[in-house]
């Protein structure tokens, strides 16, 4: 294995049936919103899918699952870590819809 | 020599001729490392500067600085400051010594030259793009500095640039047009030095390490360095859009940080549906990562420096190195704590303050494995050693005054007082700026390959040490006595009393600042006239000092150094010296 | 030079704390006046003696380090602390751990009592409003309702600081807006207070009250003075070239007193 | 370029410690920079939430047709531009200099057709009248901006990745940039791509009428 060679990489098949899940993954999305449920309900559809899709993209087309295990092991939790600590914009957020000086 | 040669990183380039591939636009990382930290002397003139006219206004409101007018007419009529100039001084000084001083010594200056020869590198992992970075950074300087000349002068919003006082424009006073919006400019040009940095400083730590130097035995600044960057790589990443939504909210009329229904002077303005306190999570997600951006290199720097005095080991360097991660993963938990009264979530301040009082866990463990490593030394006291004593002096001071900004009900009282600008004065700003003179002290033998004048390098010590204490201690007494910051003038019946003790602080900076003049002497009469350095004064073990001083081109005369040694093998039982380099293949038993 | 360090250090550490401790009426806290400021300032006095402790310990142990140090001859074998790095970490984590745990612990809890509870049904509404760079105070009057707000009726010069609207709001007509806050002693008190332009902060020290105003948005803040007297309410968020003369008066009187001075505010 | 490849042996050479991820460093580098430029996509996605969150009167003005529909057309474009950048890399791996070159055009096309597509669609929306501060519905006026500012930004990182790929395309031919240029533009361009995954659901589907 010289610098920078993924280990063997499945192939151009195997990313064309990536490519076809995603855009399955992306023609629910599009369903689940003309379900109209209610916001909260579609966001948490939405988020769930959209991280799926992300997921398989970085695993797949990143490449992140032929490289060794220590990158996806260092990187993921980090992002993981300060978009959850970002979270903590929320309790506010609601709050300020209570709060508001004038409904405009 | 054969070795060199199949080693990529000594024959990526060649040594430069022209002067300017060889000092302006230079690839080589020492010269880079030099021009951060040129860029953070001036700087450092230039906030202090500042700090004098304001800490002068703050003892005498009308006293007339001669000269004041011509440096701004409208800002001090008849040379007696009016109080938004003191307010613009105030934000240029914030911004000029957390960005372009305190970010930009002890980690973009010092790592730069070092952290490539501490790994055994030739260079940097991306030469141009650390060209880059730095050229980034002195543009963003120069925008700042524009601040001073734009019709309106200089921001007055402190460097946090609160919205909608940041947001609104010229409407809310003087400074707040063009100022502001060179303030907002600046900084994000700033991030994208920063972000080329600290990729660099991350590919370089990781990959370019020579043979032998394995994670466990790189020196403790590096370390340092290392997480800082990765620190920086995600802070920057979010003051990067904060300052885009501000200038588009101050130009193209958008309103992020601006909610419904401001009226200014009768007249309501445009703008509805923002929120000012979007502004304050955004900034102080950044912003308290980047306290521990300033502190985090001085820590490591002066872990680095106290063994090579102590003259044996460190106590417990892997705890140390797992205290800095810990305080840097903490970093990111705790940014709500500048915020307990700013009409947050009551229940978020609670959320906030216990990871905030953890911190101090880590702080307190590294401060005690420095002073257990002075036990039982034989101590040389060069000015660089005082200094790291100073440092950890100050660190404790400040450090626990942070107990009581944690927590979230006395907060309430000491919000906005001069408890908190003494906290973070001691524990990032004086702490980070005595790492940044070890660092100089012990490397610059190295870096210009003079000596420094240790007398006068001492004399320097005292008149600091002592005077940053009798500046920054008092504030904590008018502090508890509720003396509000960011104050031009104290004209409240409860404050009017307190003058007495700003005038003694405004003397002792005036006198600690004039003592700095002896360190700037000192650099350029060692620059100039120094005795010649050995390769290696300190007797000290790192791979900075097994090549010449200063070192050449490509750090190592083509030689591929190899590691045999973990990085801090002083007072050895049975050794040769009573040091091994990293580099020596001697084997002792471990003492 | 070591035995000089540790000379300076000592005298700085004891200076420093002298002050703490032998502070005069003027370096320190103002007496309280309010129900839940003792909460606070012995939450306070808490952390000042556990990190008094922490910082005399600190500074006097690293001079007596020092001092040793630089006593020793030529050849000295270095020694490394007894046991390494371990005691140190042990102590750290349960000296600082338990300061922690006793300090969040009790400090919630008086925190939770002033931002997380209702305030007294009782209690009496004040509306405040915050502007470069002054405040303003509202009282409903007898109707006890207030006004509604309309920012773009407000107007400094024939005193609308509120931006009222009494022609078309009955509500608004018998509103008493006042310059000064004055508040029955004993009385809980509920203030709901708006900015007009930027952050503002409502900071009295007797109180151990510091709120921010933040326009845009209606902050709600409740307390109960339990001693008379006339304090100051400082702004304490950097507002703009007049923030540091930006405060208002704070009277807190006998009920009836205050009875007496709310009648003739009415009456102007 | 050129440090990539000179560093990409380092990991490896004897004489050096070897990376701990066995990548070269201007993989590596990549890789952090994602890391970065992701933490500002979700600041900015965060900022565009807590506004919605705190605005009573958000509007969602999208139809199926035309915006949705064409929202799924660029999807498609974006998606399939990854495909293609996939296919140039592994024509690099396997030293078909010129089906790597082919592939990487193919991207460079696709991802401009995604731009103009995107900017067609901001014309559209500006004519009916909406801007940075401007709703013609009547509501929040803050839908604009998020809208225009986030999308404005995943453009951006469009348009950089389209010169990046004609230069890395160009460079490849001649034998300047080398298979693991390639694969780092790659990573690059999937990253938009993947930033897209979250705009087109958050900023399009969020607010479909």
């Amino acid at each position: 294995m010289t610098a920078g060679e993924s280990a063997q990489s499945p192939g151009m098949k195997f990313f064309v049936a990536v490519w076809i899940g995603l855009m399955c993954i992306v023609g629910i999305e599009v369903l689940v919103t003309y379900r109209h449920p209610a916001p909260r309900v579609l966001l948490a559809w939405l988020l769930v899918l959209a991280f799926v899709e992300a997921g398989i993209a970085l695993w797949y087309f990143m490449h992140l699952k032929y490289e060794r295990a220590a990158l996806a092991w260092t990187m993921l939790p980090v992002l993981a870590f300060v978009i959850f600590m970002m979270d903590q914009f929320w309790p506010d957020a609601f709050r300020m819809v209570s709060m508001r000086l004038l409904q405009r | 020599m054969s070795e060199a040669a199949a080693h990529p990183a000594v024959h990526q380039h060649t040594a430069p001729t022209g002067f300017i591939r060889k000092y302006v636009f230079s690839v080589d990382h020492k010269v880079i490392g030099l021009q951060y930290y040129g860029l953070a002397i001036v700087a450092v003139v230039i906030g202090m500067a500042l700090s004098w006219l304001m800490r002068l206004h703050l003892g005498w409101a009308t006293l007339p600085i001669p000269g004041l007018e011509k440096l701004s007419p409208a800002g001090a009529p008849g040379n007696v400051m009016t109080p938004e100039y003191y307010l613009s001084l105030m934000t240029m000084h914030g911004t000029i010594m957390v960005f372009f001083v305190l970010t930009t010594a002890p980690f973009a200056g010092f790592g730069n030259y070092f952290l490539p020869i501490q790994v055994g590198a030739a260079d940097m992992a991306f030469p141009r793009m650390n060209m880059m970075s730095f050229w980034v950074t002195f543009v963003a300087f120069l925008a700042l500095m524009s601040a001073f000349f734009v019709p309106g002068g200089p921001p007055i919003s402190g460097w946090t640039a609160y919205a909608p006082l940041s947001a609104v424009g010229q409407t809310s006073g003087p400074g707040e047009g063009w100022g502001q919006t060179m303030w907002a400019v600046s900084i994000a040009i700033f991030c994208v030095g920063q972000l080329l940095g600290s990729l660099n400083f991350i590919a370089t730590t990781l990959d370019l390490r020579t043979r032998g130097m394995s994670l466990a035995r790189l020196p403790l600044s590096t370390w340092a360095w290392f997480i800082t960057s990765v620190i920086g790589l995600m802070a920057f990443a979010v003051l990067l859009p904060a300052c885009i939504l501000l200038i588009l909210d101050r130009t193209a009329g958008t309103s992020f940080f601006l909610p419904s229904g401001l009226v200014f002077g009768d007249q309501m303005l445009p703008h509805s549906g923002g929120s000012p306190l979007l502004w304050q999570h955004l900034f102080w997600f950044f912003g308290h990562p980047e306290v521990y951006i300033a502190i985090l290199p001085a820590i490591g720097i002066i872990s680095h420096i106290l063994p090579a005095f102590l003259r044996k080991p460190p106590l417990g360097p892997r705890v140390l190195v797992g205290c800095i991660a810990s305080i840097g993963f903490l970093s990111y938990m705790v940014w709500g704590h500048h915020m307990f009264v700013s009409g947050m979530n009551p229940f978020s301040a609670i959320l906030f303050s216990v990871p905030t009082l953890v911190i101090t866990i880590p702080a307190t463990i590294a401060t005690l494995l420095w002073i257990g490593s002075v036990y039982g030394s034989r101590m040389q006291f060069t000015t660089a050693a005082l200094f790291c004593l100073g440092f950890i002096s100050v660190f404790t001071t400040g450090g626990l005054s942070g107990f009581f900004l944690a927590q979230p009900t006395i907060d309430t009282y000491l919000h906005a007082t001069y408890f908190v600008v003494a906290h973070f004065h001691f524990v990032m700003a004086v702490a980070a700026i005595f790492g940044m003179f070890a660092g100089t002290y012990f490397w610059m033998p190295k870096m210009v390959g003079r000596m420094m004048n240790e007398t006068l390098g001492k004399i320097h010590f005292w008149l600091t040490f002592v005077g940053v204490y009798c500046i920054f201690m008092p504030m904590h007494y008018i502090g508890l006595a509720g003396n509000v910051r960011r104050y031009a003038a104290f004209t409240d019946n409860f404050l009017v009393p307190l003058i007495p003790v700003h005038k003694f602080i405004t003397i002792a900076a005036l006198l600690t600042g004039a003592a700095q003049f002896l360190f700037l002497f000192n650099l350029i009469w060692t620059r100039f006239r120094g005795p010649k350095a050995a390769d290696n004064p300190w007797g000290a073990t790192s791979l900075e000092w097994s090549t010449t001083s200063p070192p050449p081109f490509d750090n190592f005369g083509g030689r591929q150094l190899v590691v045999h040694q973990e990085a801090y093998l002083y007072g050895v039982e049975g050794a040769s010296a009573d040091f091994i380099m990293q580099t020596s293949s001697e084997t002792v038993e471990k003492p | 030079m070591g035995k000089t360090f540790t000379i300076v250090l000592v005298a700085i550490t004891v200076v420093s704390a002298a002050f703490f401790i032998f502070h005069g009426q003027l370096l320190w806290l103002p007496e309280d006046v309010s129900v839940h400021g003792p909460g606070i300032d012995h939450q306070l006095m808490e952390t000042m003696v556990g990190t008094g402790i922490l910082f005399l310990l600190g500074q006097l142990v690293l001079c007596v380090f020092v001092w040793q140090s630089s006593g020793r001859k030529e050849g000295w074998k270095p020694r490394t602390f007894p046991g390494g790095p371990k005691p140190m970490v042990i102590s750290a984590i349960l000296a600082v751990g338990l300061e922690i745990l006793a300090l969040s612990f009790v400090g919630s809890k008086v925190w939770a009592g002033m931002y997380m509870n209702t305030p007294d049904s009782q209690a009496l509404h004040i509306d405040v409003q915050a502007g470069q760079f002054a405040f303003y105070f509202r009282y409903a009057g007898p109707d006890s309702k207030f006004g509604e707000l309309h920012p773009e009726k407000i107007n400094q010069a024939d005193g609308n600081f509120f931006g009222l609207d009494p022609r078309n709001d009955v509500a608004a007509r018998d509103d008493v807006v006042t310059a000064t806050m004055a508040i029955p002693v004993d009385r809980p008190i509920q203030l709901t207070m708006h900015s007009q332009d930027v952050i503002h902060s409502f900071y009295v020290r007797e109180l151990r009250i510091h709120q921010d105003i933040v326009p845009g948005l209606m902050i709600p803040l409740h307390f109960t003075a339990n001693k008379t007297g006339r304090f100051e309410i400082a702004c304490t968020q950097l507002c703009g070239l007049g923030h540091y003369e930006m405060r208002a008066f704070l009277e807190v009187m006998p009920q009836d007193k205050f009875d007496a001075w709310l009648k003739q505010q009415e009456s102007q | 370029m050129s440090e990539l490849e000179l560093s990409a042996e380092t990991g490896h050479a004897g004489l050096m410690e070897g990376s701990p991820y066995g990548i070269p460093s201007g993989k590596l580098a990549m890789w952090c920079f994602v890391l970065s430029d992701a933490v500002t996509f979700s600041a900015l996605l965060f900022a565009y939430g807590y506004l919605r969150v705190g605005s009573p009167d958000w509007s969602t003005p999208f139809l199926f047709s035309p915006s949705i529909v064409n929202g799924l057309v660029m999807t498609f474009v974006l998606l399939s531009s990854g495909l293609t950048m996939l296919a140039s890399v592994e024509a690099a791996k396997a030293g078909h200099t010129a089906a790597g070159t082919r592939w990487l055009w193919a991207t460079c096309a696709l991802g401009a057709l995604f731009a103009v597509l995107h900017l067609l669609e901001w014309r559209r929306m500006i004519e009916e009248g909406w801007g940075l501060f401007r709703n013609p519905t009547g509501g929040s006026t803050e839908f604009g901006a998020a809208f225009f500012c986030v999308t404005g930004l995943h453009l951006l990182h469009v348009v950089g990745g389209v010169f990046a790929l004609a230069i890395i395309a160009l460079g490849f031919r001649r034998g300047k940039y080398n298979r693991i240029d390639v694969e780092v533009t790659g990573i690059y361009w999937h990253f938009v791509d993947l930033v897209w995954m979250f705009v087109f659901p958050l900023v399009y589907l969020m607010n479909a009428k």
